[in-house]
């Protein structure tokens, strides 16, 4: 018990720190790995609230694709580092305000949370027992038979996020050489061949 | 023939002719403009005369013993809402159908010549005006009302800020923003109205009795918006600014028929639907019509431009109607309701004579004019005549409506009575300034000696106009009938509420007394 | 073995995800002219969806394990937006060939757009609205900043994003903490869980930054500051389309969740919408009047309506979702009319977006004058045009739900946004002619035509047109 | 000292806090403000995972994965329009944004 208090403070604690570096870093690059840290962490935090699979696929779709696509977006952009920072405190007062506002809230709200009467029954008496089924396996029990629905939604979201991405920012490059295979074997002898008989002493005309 | 003008929705007719010539008018294709512009002209002409001639049918038909609404027509229209399509007239509108479709050919006829780019979208315009304006005073619906009420700002809006003069975008945006504030809450009022009796029909909402506190609320909500019509002071100040840049025909429509929709709001609404609080606020309407009758009176005396001052003496006149309504006698009523018939053909013959010279000599100053009787004797008379009308001299209309109504008023509050009677005189003095100024004196000017006396044209405009003049100051019976029997309702009624009231609150005061409080 | 869900009420969804799919390819494998063929098959898909949409129309049903839900509520708002879409892709078509960016892809994102709109709206659950969503969202982001080569789009396109990311994430945050203190994310579930929860503070903070997430996407005061930079510099039919179709999905989508699960806690959220109603209407009719470019003041009038819209929410009544779903359909007519007219306003071949462009054109172009006319005085709300009847409607409601102050805002809003609709009259008909425009383009021309007149003759036929509103209100208070 | 769902969800509310803060902040660079917007989901997901084994119920998980899918997608189409923006500005800095005058 000890250590998973201990573990919780540890995750949470570098969490926040991993999320205060993002916003505060001067260098991009250094924003999106402390962006990867936060993730890791905050899968920690998954793990010890016992969403293992949750918690795997924030490892591998995030850290995997999503920070790496950050990454290379960063990388590819070639941006002014000195220049991104200048303005940085002007804004200062309002994101403090805002910021800690909806902080401030947040916390008095959990301070004093109620649960609604059927939560508190729900938690009496837990779905998929823990102790029966593993966390994964009862996800996939659900996910594609009560929720196949959000699964077939969220694959059309992502062809939508793909085709949006390639309309956006695909571009055809004139004065770019390719190779197609297909009009190299269509090629004949017979039309980019052409035998001259040349006369001596006349030359080509 | 009688059978079939029974059958026949005749106000819907009569409403909807317009809208006909509209469509009749948008086929009209010819490429040179000159012959559209012809075409559209004679067109109109002959759909506003047509529309007459079927509101004519409407008197003749008219049965003046009962203060029924007759002709009813009624048809679910948003019945979700409960609002029908719901069409009457009873004494009170009636006439101002008649004033309504009679203006119109003689509009049509002012703008003539004077009229020279876009006629199709002005004759449009106007066409699309006078369904609103019939619809208005037939319609036995609040929103129906409201719609045309509403509706009339759209026409007049373009014919102000198209074939105005100078200043005619500030004045078509004033004269619409007014109006719109004040219609505004008089939607709200109408909502409210339906919120307590769940429809908007005007004959259930009279025998609806609503709370004093709501008709308090009801009845402001109301005169917001009747009091910028008519107008009344201090809120008449987009008048004069609509009738100087207004074209000719505008100017007449506006003081000949859109001034008496206000007045008409109150005769309909206020006074039936909310007799406490229009008891309430008499003193209130009382005092603003002084202030209207006395005060613009002595500001038109000061104007230079011929239309100013006739625009100043229309929210003179209009002061006396509104003393005369909301003193709620037989006589005042009637009175005010004359004065009004009165001041919309005199009114508007007056702005048609202004722009008799002023299309002439394009000026409106009075002192460019002078002495125009030596060369336009015809249009002398004519002046004289309508100007007489104004003032209120016996023989013409306008005496008749402000007798009744100080014989009303005087009965009711003598200093009333009394202070209104000031603008009879003011009104006097102004009139024969103006005239004396245009029409007497020697003809010195050059540019004058030219000017041509009334065209035929013109003759055929203002004879009609003289007639009814003449007619209403001559036998006033003719007119008065019609009115009664609706007149005495709206009074009897109007008292009876407030006697029902009195005795109500006598009651709990005698209940309050025995209880030893 | 599950047994399948029961796939007839999704229908439509179903068959717009597959047209979607079906139109890249051939867009991907058609290889003359595919843009042309592809909007049109696009519209064609609209059709048949509307017709499959309709055919579910009836009693409640639920499906997809409580995620989905059709009603004849849901139907008709699938109507409008199907209707709204379509027209607005009648709009894109020439403006994509005129501007040289004609890409089939358009029409294919534009069908997911919608599918995703149907989705939000027929959602019977916080994960289904939040997909639903985000579908729509997304591919409304890729729309603003289409025409990727022009500055203006593409800043449009990161405003956008960046503000409609914002209001997704406090719109799930706000679902996180409802589901949390809940215990619960389907509608009727919470229904329940929340019958006498007033005092559960983190489910009274989760619906604040809920509506918070709707007023972003609907364009709310205060959170409308995207509205305007979207509206100008994104393409001008994608404007046309986001001033419709995606308002008009949130708008039901917020009434069905306000009315619905939320409807015990209607105290508290009733004192947030009427502050959002107000500040909408009155910093519409405000903002509007500065404005020189049509498309930015098109802008602040759709943040204008959206606040008369919203008073019929405020009253929480069957009265005011009746008056509101008048609204969006008048509303629908006016804002696509005016945005037909704004796409005919080319000066040789090239697209001009001031006010000042407008000048005289009564005399140059009298067709377009005429409609822009009729269009901007419904929207200032002149009977006896139809927009008159929509601000009627909802302003009937709020008198008759008691809420006498906000009607009369709501009209006095509503006089000062009528002086900028008079000023574009005015600059029409009152001033002289500066440019003629080119002849517009025939689908351009119908639309506008359609519009103009529905507004006209709205008032002769108000039937058959509210029969089916009335219906859909009255679904929506059955339960 | 036992962990209780109120401290997750204070975690949650103060990486929430610091996105929210983050777009206020970072005016001048987009990339960061998309991975603020990074955090507030994260912060989202927090909240229910936590809520999830709290109430012992799988439908907040189920609605976590669903947030991390279309996060990505959301990511993918932000960084597309970054890198348009890019392309047409030669700059990322949101101020630059000074065609469109809010």
């Amino acid at each position: 018990m000890i250590a998973a208090t201990l573990a919780f403070y540890l995750f949470a604690a570098l969490a926040i720190v991993g999320g205060l570096n993002v916003i505060f870093q001067r260098n991009p690059v250094h924003s999106v790995l402390w962006l990867i840290f936060t993730f890791f962490n905050a899968a920690g935090l998954f793990v010890l609230l016992g969403a293992e699979f949750v918690a795997m696929i924030l490892v591998i779709v995030y850290v995997g694709a999503v920070a790496v696509l950050f990454l290379f977006v960063v990388m590819m952009l070639d941006i002014n580092i000195t220049m991104v920072r200048e303005g940085f405190f002007k804004y200062m007062p309002i994101g403090l305000l805002v910021g800690g506002i909806l902080l401030a809230e947040l916390i008095t709200v959990f301070a004093g949370w109620v649960m609604s009467d059927s939560a508190e029954a729900m938690r009496a008496a837990p779905a998929p027992d823990p102790s029966v089924i593993s966390n994964t396996e009862a996800l996939g029990l659900i996910l594609y038979t009560d929720y196949v629905y959000l699964f077939q939604a969220s694959g059309i979201i992502l062809l939508v996020a793909m085709i949006g991405s390639i309309v956006l920012t695909h571009r055809t490059r004139t004065g770019v050489r390719k190779q197609v295979i297909s009009e190299q074997n269509a090629r004949r002898p017979e039309d980019t061949l052409e035998i001259v008989k040349v006369e001596s002493g006349k030359g080509l005309q | 023939m009688n059978g079939f003008v029974e059958n026949l929705p005749l106000l819907s007719v009569v409403t909807f002719t317009p809208l006909l010539g509209v469509l009749l008018l948008l086929t009209i294709r010819a490429d040179d403009p000159e012959i559209v512009a012809r075409n559209s002209r004679w067109v109109t002409l002959w759909v506003t005369l047509g529309t007459f001639l079927a509101s004519l049918l409407i008197w003749t038909n008219f049965d003046s013993s009962t203060a029924d609404f007759q002709f009813v027509e009624k048809a679910a229209w948003f019945p979700q809402f409960g609002i029908d399509y719901h069409m009457g007239v009873d004494g009170i509108s009636m006439l101002f159908v008649i004033l309504s479709t009679f203006l119109m050919p003689i509009c049509v006829l002012a703008s003539w010549d004077a009229i020279k780019t876009r006629v199709r979208e002005y004759m449009i315009a106007f066409l699309v005006l006078e369904t609103m304006m019939v619809g208005m005073f037939c319609a036995l619906d609040m929103v129906l009302f409201y719609v045309f009420f509403e509706g009339v700002l759209i026409p007049m809006f373009l014919i102000i800020g198209v074939w105005g003069g100078a200043r005619r975008v500030y004045a078509a945006f004033k004269f619409f923003l007014y109006t719109l504030t004040g219609s505004v809450l008089l939607l709200i009022a109408i909502l409210a109205m339906y919120f307590v009796a769940g429809t908007t029909d005007i004959p259930t909402l009279m025998a609806t009795e609503f709370p004093f506190q709501m008709q308090f609320w009801l009845w402001l909500g109301l005169f917001a918006s009747f009091a910028v019509k008519v107008p009344m002071w201090p809120v008449h100040t987009w008048l004069p600014d609509a009738h100087v840049e207004a074209p000719t025909a505008g100017s007449v429509i506006l003081a000949g028929v859109l001034l008496k929709m206000g007045a008409y709001g109150f005769l309909r609404f206020s006074i039936p639907m909310l007799p406490l609080a229009s008891e309430y606020f008499t003193p209130l309407v009382y005092g603003l019509s002084i202030v209207a009758v006395i005060y613009t009176s002595l500001v038109a005396l000061a104007q230079e431009d011929m239309k100013k001052l006739i625009a100043y003496s229309s929210v003179a006149h209009m002061g006396f109607v509104t003393v005369g309504i909301f003193a709620a006698t037989q006589q005042a009523v009637q009175g005010a309701i004359y004065q009004m018939l009165s001041h919309g053909v005199v009114s508007g013959a007056l702005f048609l004579c202004v722009g008799v010279v002023y299309d002439r000599l394009h000026t409106r100053e009075i002192g460019r004019y002078g002495g125009l009787v030596h060369n336009m004797p015809k249009y002398a008379f004519v002046f004289m005549l309508m100007m007489m009308g104004s003032v209120g001299l016996p023989g013409t209309s306008g005496f008749v409506g402000e007798f009744l109504i100080l014989t009303g008023v005087f009965q009711v509050n003598t200093w009333v009575a009394l202070l209104t009677a000031t603008g009879v005189i003011l009104g006097a003095t102004y009139m024969l300034y103006l005239y004396r100024r245009v029409i007497y004196g020697e003809l010195v000017k050059e540019d004058l000696k030219g000017m041509l006396d009334l065209s035929r044209r013109e003759i055929i405009i203002f004879a009609p106009l003289c007639v009814v003049v003449m007619w209403m100051g001559v036998y006033p019976m003719s007119f008065l009938v019609v009115m009664e029997a609706s007149v005495t309702k709206l009074v009897t009624d109007y008292h009876a509420a407030l006697d029902a009231q009195t005795v109500a609150s006598g009651l709990v005061d005698g209940v309050r007394m025995a209880l030893g409080r | 073995m599950t047994a399948l869900p029961n796939l007839t009420p999704a229908y439509a969804e179903i068959f717009l995800a597959l047209a979607g799919m079906a139109l890249l390819m051939v867009g991907v494998f058609r290889k003359k002219d595919p843009v042309r063929g592809v909007t049109m098959l696009a519209i064609l898909a609209f059709a048949v969806a509307a017709v499959l949409a309709l055919a579910t129309n009836g009693a409640e049903t639920v499906t997809f394990n409580g995620l989905f839900v059709v009603n004849e509520f849901t139907a008709f708002a699938k109507m409008l937006i199907l209707l709204g879409a379509s027209l607005a892709m009648l709009l894109a078509l020439p403006w994509a060939k005129n501007e040289g960016i004609a890409r089939y892809e358009m029409p294919v994102i534009m069908v997911f757009a919608v599918l995703g709109m149907m989705m939000m709206v027929s959602a019977n659950n916080l994960i289904s609205l939040y997909v639903g969503l985000e579908l729509q969202s997304l591919a409304l982001y890729v729309l603003a900043a289409f025409n990727r080569g022009n500055l203006k789009a593409t800043e449009a396109g990161v405003k956008y994003f960046v503000l409609g990311a914002l209001a997704s994430g406090l719109l799930l945050y706000g679902s996180s903490l409802v589901y949390g203190f809940s215990g619960t994310t389907s509608f009727a579930g919470l229904a329940d869980a929340l019958t006498g929860a007033q005092d559960n503070v983190g489910v009274i903070i989760g619906v604040v930054f809920v509506i918070c997430g709707f007023a972003f996407k609907i364009s709310a005061v205060p959170f409308h500051m995207w509205t305007p930079d979207v509206y100008e510099g994104s393409p001008t039919p994608v404007t046309a389309f986001f001033s419709v179709a995606p308002k008009i999905a949130a708008l039901s989508l917020f009434l069905r969740i306000l009315v619905g699960p939320f409807e015990d806690l209607i105290v508290q959220w009733q004192q947030v919408l009427t502050v959002i109603c107000v500040a909408s209407m009155l910093w519409g009719a405000v903002a509007a009047i500065a404005q020189n470019n049509i498309k930015r003041l098109m802008a602040y009038s759709s943040i204008g309506h959206v606040g008369y819209a919203l008073i019929g929410l405020v009253a929480g009544t069957q009265e005011g979702a009746r008056g509101m779903i008048y609204y969006m359909l008048i509303y629908l007519f006016m804002n696509v009319g005016t945005f037909a007219v704004i796409l005919s306003m080319r000066v040789k071949d090239r697209y001009v977006e001031s006010i000042d462009d407008l000048s005289g054109i009564s005399k140059t172009n009298p067709a377009i004058a005429l409609a822009l006319t009729v269009l901007m005085f419904s929207m200032a709300g002149i009977p006896p045009l139809a927009g008159f009847f929509g601000k009627y409607f909802v302003f009937a409601a709020a008198v008759n739900a008691g809420l006498i102050p906000l009607a009369v805002i709501g009209v006095l809003s509503s006089v000062v946004g009528a002086f900028y609709y008079l000023r574009l009259i005015k600059i029409m008909y009152f001033d002289e002619s500066a440019e003629t425009f080119d002849r517009p383009d025939f689908s351009t021309s119908l639309v506008m035509g359609v519009c103009a007149v529905a507004v006209v003759v709205f008032i002769f036929l108000p039937e058959p047109l509210l029969a089916g509103a009335d219906a859909a209100a009255a679904a929506l208070f059955q339960s | 000292m036992v962990v209780s769902l109120s401290h997750y969800l204070i975690v949650a509310g103060i990486l929430f806090s610091l996105g929210i803060f983050g777009i206020f902040l970072n005016r001048k660079n987009l990339i960061v403000i998309l991975m603020s917007i990074e955090l507030m989901l994260l912060a989202v997901n927090i909240n229910f995972v936590a809520f999830s084994a709290f109430l012992g119920d799988l439908v907040g998980q189920i609605f976590t994965m669903l947030v991390l899918t279309v996060a990505a997608a959301e990511a993918a189409i932000g960084l597309a329009i970054v890198v348009v923006f890019y392309r047409a500005h030669r700059s990322i800095a949101v101020e630059d944004i000074n065609e469109l005058k809010g």
